[in-house]
This record gives structure tokens, C-alpha cells and sequence, in this order.
């Protein structure tokens, strides 16, 4: 074989051995996934949003097939912050992944306070900022597709921790461009996109939506082509690190996100289907590499050949 | 608890739009025990997207069964596999059904493909505990009996059996339940999981339900698969991880 | 059989023998569809997009399939206002299908010029403007985007004919149903929803994208869900018809778009693979309302039921 | 130009990687010409969303075969029907050759899988014309030469015949255009076809190109397929629906 591929990357301070990242809510806290894959080769793992206090979710039904896609409403089911740092953190110490963690919130203080309190926490290396969840009342989009709630988000959040801060940015807005611009000048360290893009469905029969929640967030090899029109975009207009997220099923597409801009990559919905899929992945980029000649996988951020 | 890919020995048309799948594992064979299920992948593409849980019918030496019945695009393409071919299939996943508690006659309970995964169950129950079956369908045709045992029928339209559901017929039963020490063991549609579920917790019968819900992950990990528990303080079970078999007192239908 | 089903439904006083109409680019001028189905019996064609101007389009590639979707970048190639005039009109007059024409152009006097042109063509029973078109660089998203825009466009046009005038929105946007509102303060008859969402897609041995334009328009099953979150968010905040679009493969797709609220709807990316989808739909439509003992299909429109 | 569904009679392995679909229909047998092709729905579902172009290879009574290699997803569906399945298909679709031109030597110019279209093209050229093959490939598996007639072998690699590409061969030969009224038919890849056309107008030879786009819809409703014009004023051809034959001085490569 040729000689190694440095596989490493560094997203805004965020340093991962390799740019695959398991997407937020699609991976739980790692326990269960880890009977499928080893966990300690992936570049990183972002925990499911973690809010202050428990959330029970929304009532079923929470998910639907769509063509190449599904929409959930799960509705930030999760733990507590408490019980996040009690129960999930000590398995996540052992996996020996790099821990980021996703949080999400109703308000601005609690969103900082979360970050607070996990900011002494040292397996975890960076935090994602959910501000974009399309399935809940409360935050979720009324943050997200509003400039400056974004900003301000970035800014109290940045006030309180000295590790890497990615937004996670909505691509529901016709500009996600000027939500990135806001993330860099408020002081983030990295966007993250997409996020899923609000979707419905019917049952034709007794006309009730399919999503006990009526609306939820479409995902999969659908939203591909959006979610790489995103990320060029901001690659285009804004000097952010950007991770690439939105129906990666392969190291294909996975390239084919770096090549638009991104400098890591996170897989979610694939984790469903194929639990071994970053380890796939992983492989894929290697041999990819090689035979592109590819020294460093950095080299492939933003290569887009525009004319 | 795995990915495998095992080979398919034959596919059957049981009767009428119900089917049977085997393939072969040794391996997934022994892991495997009544009411688990397995997440197929039922085309070589992402499309559809979704895995597809079906029950653990039976298993005879190496071969496993699974019993299914065309319900859409994903059940279409299983119908199309044949011998030789491989299927992809995570699994055993979840909790079954529990043998080990005190009694001395299993009542099966089964609404239309809710005989799946009873020829199983039957086939791990102790050969001292005595078999109790009810089964109904809309009509004979969706009538499953497959290596069940001691078969009562009821048939919506009457075409065979008692006439009415099998809700109706258990109850015209009603005194194997006084005459025996049963467990019930149910699987079926929700109204009528919920009809027996509410007639053992008041008989104090003791009973498990095999639950079904839209799943994406099947092992946990997407939250897509909440039933509420009974215990209104604490969250939602996941049927993919803390079920698919409950016992009757533990949810809410 | 049963008694007959009254398929007819009035869009803003656009009135059509069913609710099936043919998507604007999806359909030519009529011609070569008409070797594989029945114009006559399609509740109405929506012309190919017509500029003041011809368009010669973008260079190729102009396509690409994407997982249950596909991309397109025609940039609005069309033969310009004179040629549809003399050279088009003769033919679709003689089909004896509801005629729709639909408008793109780069400024509000070209709306205007060519909105008062047509509104002399008998043939014409009423406009769908174009302000959502992704693949141009005037006009396009830059009006589509823009909420100022869009209600000038509409008072603008509204000014030069009594005919009903639909604006066709951009679903490329957080907040569809402000447009919508828009639309009707202003004089617009009805909305149709969605266009294309804006998607791209790269090859990764080449790193060029795989559209010549960059980006295109994502249409297609893949946006159904999102084109049904659209309707349900204009039909539940703003009292106007609408006409859904995106993603219809069969009746069962169609039946969807009117229970989220659409009096009538367009089918574009299938007229591809089974140009005679519009006659199957109607059918299809006719034994559904049959089946739910449905006497009139406009009684679907918005029934949906979220308890 | 129709939608047809038809059934397949047989999928043979041409050599290789490369397929013959055969299916039974009079009708169509009758009305393709050479150079046509079908736009063919190469599964059941949505997945993949578009139909895929492929040349009419052959007729043979009421036999059309198609020929193809496996690509990508759509033809590996496409190599997966057999005997009895039926096939969706809209043609047959666009301009062929034109064979009533003036001319005493048909010349066939083949690139790889731009063999397809000839063997129909041989089958109903006039038997009094005569017939000179040039046909090139990488490499020796991958130069098909099926039921064409004269043959002059090209490979990339040299495994078969001339060591080179075969408008190099074709420029060993150039003799045949001074001492034939020739006419050159040509299908292959975009650099093949660009040096043909060039060297044909500079010679002033007749010359048919039968080229290749992605398109969505194939008979001219969805713009998808341009070809540049040579006369700059006019706007874009489509492929589909004016070609997918063009006459070497009709465009631009
Ligand atoms: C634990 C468990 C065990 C099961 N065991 C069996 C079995 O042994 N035999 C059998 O025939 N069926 C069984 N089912 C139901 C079976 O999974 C569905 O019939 C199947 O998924 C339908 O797929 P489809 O593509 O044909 O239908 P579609 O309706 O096209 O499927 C669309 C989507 O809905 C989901 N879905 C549809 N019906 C059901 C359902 N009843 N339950 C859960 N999800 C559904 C599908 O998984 C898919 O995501 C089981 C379901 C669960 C949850
Ligand atoms: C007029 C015409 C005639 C053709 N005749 C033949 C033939 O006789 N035999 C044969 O093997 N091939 C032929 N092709 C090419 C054939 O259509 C493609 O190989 C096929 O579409 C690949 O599909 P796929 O899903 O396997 O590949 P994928 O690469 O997965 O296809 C992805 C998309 O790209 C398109 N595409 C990929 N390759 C081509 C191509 N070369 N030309 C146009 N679109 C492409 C597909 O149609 C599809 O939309 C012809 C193409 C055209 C336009
Ligand atoms: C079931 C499910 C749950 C999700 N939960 C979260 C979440 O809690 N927080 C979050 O930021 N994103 C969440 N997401 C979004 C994913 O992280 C990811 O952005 C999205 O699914 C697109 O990627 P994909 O197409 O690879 O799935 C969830 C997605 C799915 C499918
Ligand atoms: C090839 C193509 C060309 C299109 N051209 C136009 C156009 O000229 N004007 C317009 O308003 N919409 C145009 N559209 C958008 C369609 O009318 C429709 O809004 C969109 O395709 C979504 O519907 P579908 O998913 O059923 O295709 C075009 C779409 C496609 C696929
Ligand atoms: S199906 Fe994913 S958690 Fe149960
Ligand atoms: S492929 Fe649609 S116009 Fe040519």
C-alpha cells in the first residue's frame, strides 16, 4: 500500500482524526450503536440535544418513510442535563471517540447555562448549538430562522466557554449564508448544516397527518442536493468552517460534501440502516485518497471546480 | 445483536397473500427467542429507505422463519426473494415473550399476522404446559394457523369458526382461565391488544402483548418508537429496546 | 356505477373540469405530450414559462437525477412572447384544455408588458406568474425571496388584467405564508406552491458540478413532504386557493396535496416518465371520491384533520 | 412514439460487461429505424425516478434488441430482467441515420458501446452498398463487435488489432474516402466523435454522429437535452427530439 493518508482534520480549534462525525439524535448517547460499530474510530460522536431539564418528547407516531427520506418529530426526547452528565458521560469516557455535545434549549439563558455546566466536563471537546430543531414548540425555529436570536445565541454562549462552538444552522431560510456571517462575528467556531427541512404528511384514508406532530424534519438521501446547495453557499460567501450534514449514505456523497466546502461531515439517518456506516465510510475516504493522490483529506475542502 | 447477511432457502406462499421466508444462520438461529424481531433491508438500494421489522416466526435447526403478508412496497420486494439470494437483516433485537413464569397453560391469542411468531413460542414452551389457541381473521382466508395448537377460530364475516372476534370468542371460553393457571400471550391489532389487555389486568390474568410501531433504527437509538408507560411519571418505553413484548400491566395502548 | 362525481373545482375564479393540471416546464407547449395522453381532458396546461424575450437557457448539462428527485437548470428557455403567440397559441387553442400561461422575467415591467400582452389571447384563461424561478440570474429567487417584491409584482400585474392571476411562490424561504398574504392583499387570486428547491450536486472525480448552472431546481417525490408542509402553512395562515405542486407521482400523491389544503394541483417531473399520468390521476381521483363517498372533490380541499 | 409495455424474451451476456435485453413486439419492430432509441423504466417503483435511453440495437421479426453495459444502477436493474418480465418502455424516440443520402460505402464508426446502434443500421442498409468497420475499445473485452461486417479492430492498450484509438485507425484507411463515395455513421464517446466530425468536414465527408446527453424526459418537453448549434443565431437542438443523429455539420461538440 501507498504511504498513510492524514485522514485528521481541525474545525475551528475541533481536532478529529478523521472528518466522520455521527449526527446529533441519531446516534443516542452511544451505548446501543456500539454493538454495531467501533466507536473509537470514528472522528467524533455529537450527543443527542441535551436540554436543562428532561423532555418526554412527542407522543407517537414520530416517524414516517418518505421517498429516499424520513420525517421525524421526536421532539428533543432526552435525559436532562443531570442525568446526561450522571449516566450517559461515563460510557461515553470509555468509548475513546471525541465527544461533541449537542444542546438545545427554550431560551437564550438556557442555552447558556447548559453550556456552562458541561463546559468542565472534559471529555467533551466541543458543543454543537442546536438552534434549528423543526419539532418543538418552544426555540427550535423560532431561533433558528432569525438572524439575530442567532447571534445572540452565539454570543452568551461564547461569553461562557472557551471550546469549540458550532451552530447548527436551518436551512428553512432562504439566506443561510448571513446565519453563518452572524455565527463568525459573534464568535463561533463553526457552522454545522443542515439541519432537516420541515415536511408533511397525510394518511389519505382518515386524513390526520402521518406525524402526531403534523410537521417534522425530513432527512435522508432526499435532502442531499439541498444540503449541498447549503453548504456551497456558505463555503462561498463566508470564511466558517463548515460541517456537512443532510443524507450522506456513503463515502460518496461524503466527498462530495467536502468537495462543496465542508471540513467534516456528519452522518445521521445512514445510522439507522447501517449502524457500521462511518467505518464504511472511513475506508471509502481512504482508498478515495489514495487514488486521487490525496496527501491530506483537508486538501478536499472546498476543491469545487467552478470555471 | 448484529448485521448479518445470511442466505435464503426458500420462499413459500403459506395461503392465499401470507408468506414465508427462510434463510440460514446457525448462529442467528441459537441467539434467537420468541416475540424478537429482526430489521430486514428488503432491496440491495436505499430504496425504500427503511429497514423492515418482522417477528421471528420459527426457527427449525439452522433455518429461520418469517411470516409476512403484502403490505406495501417494502413487503412487495421481500415477496420477490428467492433461493440463493441474500437478505441483510439486524437482529434478534428486543425483548420477548417470558416462558419462565409460574403457570401451566399458554392462552395464544392472535389477530390476523399476529400468528407470526407463536410457532416459536410453541416450539421453546416446556412440553408440560398445556396450549390454548385463539385465533381470528376479517375472513377465512386471513385465518393463520400455522403449527399452532388446540385452534379455536372466529372470523369477522362468520366464513369459518365463530362468528364475531376473537375478543368474543376468549370470552365465551372464559372459564379456562378459572379451570387453569394461565399466561396469555397476544399478538394483533391494537383494539384488540387493548380488549384483552383490559380483560386480564380486571381478571388479574397474567398477560404479554407484542406491540408494533413505525420504526426507523429498531435498536434504540432514533427515539422513533415511544408507547406510553403505565406508570404516568415515567417517560415513554421504546418498543424497538424495551419491547416489542410487554406484559400487559406495564403500557398503555 | 354510482352517481357521477363532480370533479370541478374554481380556483380564484379560474374554473376546471378536474383539478389536474400540467406544471409549467414540465409540459412544453403542449405538442409532443399530446402523442401520449388526452389534453382535452386535463383540468389545465400551464405553458412552458414565456419571457418577453426568446431564452436560449443555460449551456448543458442541464439535468441530473438525484435519489427520488432529479435537478434541473434550464434557465428558462423559451421561445419569447411573440413566437408563443403565433406559433403556440394555434395548437394549444385547438387541444381544448384549459390554458394557463405562466410569466418569468427580470423586472416589473416585463411582468407588466407581458401580462398585457396576453390579455387580449382569448385562449389564455388566466396567468401564473413565475417569481420563484431558481436557475436565472435576474429576477428569479431575487423577486421570489423578497416579500416587497412579490406584492408589487402581483399589484402590478393585477392592474393590467381581469383574468385570475396565481403567483407561483418559493418554497425556498422560512416563512411561505407571509408571501401567500401578500399575494391576496395585493390582488392575487390564488398561490400555487412549491417550485423547485434550490439543490446541487457535484462530481467527485472531477470535482465540477454536475448541473453546468451550479445549482438547479430539486423536483420530484424527494420534496413531497416539504411541498406538503408548504400548503398546510399557507392553508392554515392565510385565506387563499391554492394550487399544489411537488413531488406528485399518483392520485394517492394528489389527494394528499388537496387534503393539505389545495383546491387544485400541478404534476411536473412525472409528465417525464409517464406523460400520461394526468388522465391516470383523474381516475384514480374519480373511484377515491367514490370509495369516501366524496360528491364533489372540492369538498378534500383542506380537510384535513389534526384533532 | 407510444408508451408500451412489452415482454421480455430474453437477457443474454453479450461478452463481458455487456447485455443483450431482447423483447417481443411487432408493432415497435416495425416502427424503429436505426439510430432511434426507447427511453426504458428499469423498475417497478420511482427508484431510480428516470427512465434511461438506450439505442435500438437490433430487429430481427418482431424482436428489439437493446444493448448495454452496467453503468450504473438503472442498467444494473436492467440486468436483472429475464424471460417473462414485461418491460415500459416510450419510443421508439428521435432521428435516426439516414440512409437514403448518396453514398456506396456505409462507414461505421464505433467507440465502445457505440456499437449498439449498427447491427439495425446493417440489417437495412441496401445490400448493394458496401460496408467498412471501424471499431475500437480500451482494451480487447471491451470492443464489441456484433453482427457488424468488415471489421478493423482498435484498442487503447493494443490487446487487439491497431495499437491506438480508432480515429487513428480510421486515418490508416483514409484511402477508402478517395476511392469510395463514402458515407461515415458514427456513435462513441464525445472525443471520438469531435476528431470524426473535424476531419470529415476538413475532408468534406458526409458524416452522421449519433450523440449522447442526459436527458429526463426524451421526446421534448423538458429542455433537458441541448446540443449547441453550428449556425450560432439558432438557439440550442435537443438531443432527444432533433437528434440523437445529427449531421456532422449541424453541431457543435
Ligand atoms: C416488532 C415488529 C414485528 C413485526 N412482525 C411482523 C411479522 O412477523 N409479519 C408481518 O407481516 N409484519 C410484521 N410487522 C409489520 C411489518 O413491519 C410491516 O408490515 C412492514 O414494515 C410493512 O412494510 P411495507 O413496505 O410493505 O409497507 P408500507 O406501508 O409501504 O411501509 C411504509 C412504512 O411504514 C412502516 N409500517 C407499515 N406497516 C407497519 C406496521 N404494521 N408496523 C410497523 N411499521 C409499519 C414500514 O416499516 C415502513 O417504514 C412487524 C412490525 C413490528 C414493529
Ligand atoms: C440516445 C441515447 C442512446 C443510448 N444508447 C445506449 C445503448 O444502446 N447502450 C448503452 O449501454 N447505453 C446507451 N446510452 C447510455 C445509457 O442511457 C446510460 O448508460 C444509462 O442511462 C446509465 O444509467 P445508469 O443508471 O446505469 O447509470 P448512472 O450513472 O447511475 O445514471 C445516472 C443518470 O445519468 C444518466 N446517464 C448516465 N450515463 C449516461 C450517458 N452515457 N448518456 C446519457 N445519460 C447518462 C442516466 O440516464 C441517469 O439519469 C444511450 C444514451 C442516450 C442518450
Ligand atoms: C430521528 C432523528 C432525530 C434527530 N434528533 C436531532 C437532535 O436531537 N438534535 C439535532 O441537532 N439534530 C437532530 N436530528 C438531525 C440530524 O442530526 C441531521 O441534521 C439530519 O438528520 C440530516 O442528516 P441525515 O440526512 O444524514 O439524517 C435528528 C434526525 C433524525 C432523523
Ligand atoms: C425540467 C423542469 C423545468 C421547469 N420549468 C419551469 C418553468 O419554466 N416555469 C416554472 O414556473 N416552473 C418550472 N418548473 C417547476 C415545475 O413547474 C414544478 O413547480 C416543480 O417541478 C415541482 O413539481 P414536480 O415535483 O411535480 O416536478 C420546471 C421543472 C422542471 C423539472
Ligand atoms: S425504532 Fe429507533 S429507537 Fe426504536
Ligand atoms: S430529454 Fe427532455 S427535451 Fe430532451
Amino acid at each position: 500500500m501507498s504511504e498513510r493518508i492524514d485522514l485528521s482534520v481541525n474545525i475551528g480549534g475541533l481536532k478529529l482524526k478523521n472528518p466522520v462525525m455521527l449526527a446529533s439524535g441519531t446516534v443516542g448517547y452511544g451505548n446501543e450503536i456500539s454493538n454495531f460499530t467501533d466507536l473509537s474510530k470514528i472522528g467524533a460522536i455529537v450527543t443527542k440535544s441535551v436540554s436543562l431539564n428532561p423532555r418526554k418528547g412527542n407522543p407517537p407516531q414520530r416517524i414516517v418513510e418518505t421517498p429516499s427520506g424520513m420525517l421525524n418529530a421526536i421532539g428533543l426526547a432526552n435525559v436532562g442535563l443531570e442525568s446526561f452528565i450522571n449516566d450517559k458521560i461515563p460510557f461515553l469516557k470509555e468509548v475513546n471517540s471525541t465527544l461533541v455535545c449537542n444542546i438545545a434549549a427554550s431560551s437564550i439563558e438556557e442555552y447558556v447555562e447548559c453550556t456552562k455546566t458541561l463546559d468542565g466536563e472534559d471529555t467533551i471537546k466541543g458543543f454543537e448549538i442546536n438552534v434549528s430543531c423543526p419539532n418543538v414548540k418552544e426555540g427550535g425555529l423560532i431561533f433558528g430562522n432569525d438572524i439575530s436570536s442567532v447571534g445572540r445565541i452565539t454570543e452568551k454562549v461564547r461569553a461562557v466557554t472557551n471550546k469549540p462552538i458550532i451552530i447548527k444552522l436551518s436551512p428553512n431560510t432562504s439566506n443561510i449564508s448571513e446565519f453563518a456571517k452572524v455565527v463568525k462575528d459573534e464568535g463561533g467556531d463553526a457552522v454545522s448544516a443542515i439541519n432537516t427541512l420541515v415536511g408533511a404528511s397525510f394518511n389519505i384514508w382518515n386524513k390526520k397527518p402521518k406525524i402526531n406532530n403534523v410537521t417534522g424534519g425530513l432527512s435522508g438521501p432526499a435532502i442531499k442536493p439541498v444540503a449541498i446547495a447549503k453548504v456551497l453557499e456558505i463555503s462561498r460567501k463566508v470564511d466558517i468552517p463548515i460541517i456537512g450534514i443532510g443524507g450522506i449514505m456513503d463515502w460518496k456523497d461524503a466527498v462530495e460534501f467536502m468537495i462543496a466546502g465542508a471540513s467534516a461531515f456528519q452522518i445521521g439517518t445512514v445510522n439507522f440502516i447501517n449502524p457500521n456506516a462511518g467505518i464504511e465510510i472511513i475506508e471509502g475516504l481512504e482508498s478515495y485518497c489514495s487514488q486521487m493522490k490525496i496527501k491530506s483529506i483537508s486538501e478536499l475542502t472546498a476543491s469545487y471546480n467552478l470555471e | 445483536m448484529q448485521i448479518s447477511k445470511i442466505p435464503v432457502v426458500a420462499l413459500e406462499q403459506l395461503q392465499n397473500n401470507v408468506f414465508l421466508l427462510k434463510a440460514r444462520s446457525k448462529e442467528l438461529a441459537e441467539k434467537s427467542s420468541p416475540g424478537q424481531f429482526f430489521n430486514i433491508k428488503v432491496s440491495d438500494s436505499y430504496f425504500p429507505l427503511l429497514r423492515r421489522p418482522f417477528s421471528i416466526s420459527n426457527v427449525e435447526n439452522d433455518i429461520l422463519t418469517f411470516m409476512f403478508d403484502i403490505h406495501g412496497e417494502g413487503t412487495k420486494l421481500l415477496s420477490l426473494k428467492k433461493e440463493g439470494d441474500n437478505i441483510d437483516l439486524i437482529g434478534p433485537l428486543g425483548n420477548g415473550f417470558n416462558l419462565d413464569d409460574d403457570f401451566d397453560t399458554a392462552v395464544i391469542v392472535a389477530g390476523g399476522l399476529g400468528s407470526a411468531p407463536f410457532p416459536l413460542l410453541l416450539n421453546k414452551l416446556s412440553k408440560e404446559k398445556k396450549v390454548k389457541s385463539f385465533v381470528g381473521g376479517r375472513s377465512k382466508p386471513n385465518v393463520i394457523t400455522w403449527k399452532l395448537a388446540n385452534v379455536n377460530i372466529a372470523t369477522d364475516d362468520g366464513s369459518i369458526g365463530f362468528h364475531g372476534n376473537v375478543f368474543q370468542l376468549i370470552k365465551k371460553h372464559e372459564n379456562i382461565f378459572t379451570e387453569n393457571k394461565c399466561k396469555v400471550f397476544a399478538c394483533g391489532p391494537n383494539p384488540m391488544l387493548k380488549a384483552l389487555q383490559e380483560y386480564c389486568l380486571a381478571n388479574n390474568i397474567n398477560c404479554e402483548l407484542s406491540t408494533e410501531c413505525a420504526m426507523a433504527c429498531g435498536f434504540g437509538i432514533c427515539q422513533g418508537c415511544p408507547i406510553e408507560s403505565s406508570d404516568k411519571k415515567s417517560p415513554y418505553k421504546l418498543v424497538c429496546k424495551d419491547g416489542p413484548v410487554f406484559n400487559a400491566k406495564d403500557i398503555l395502548i
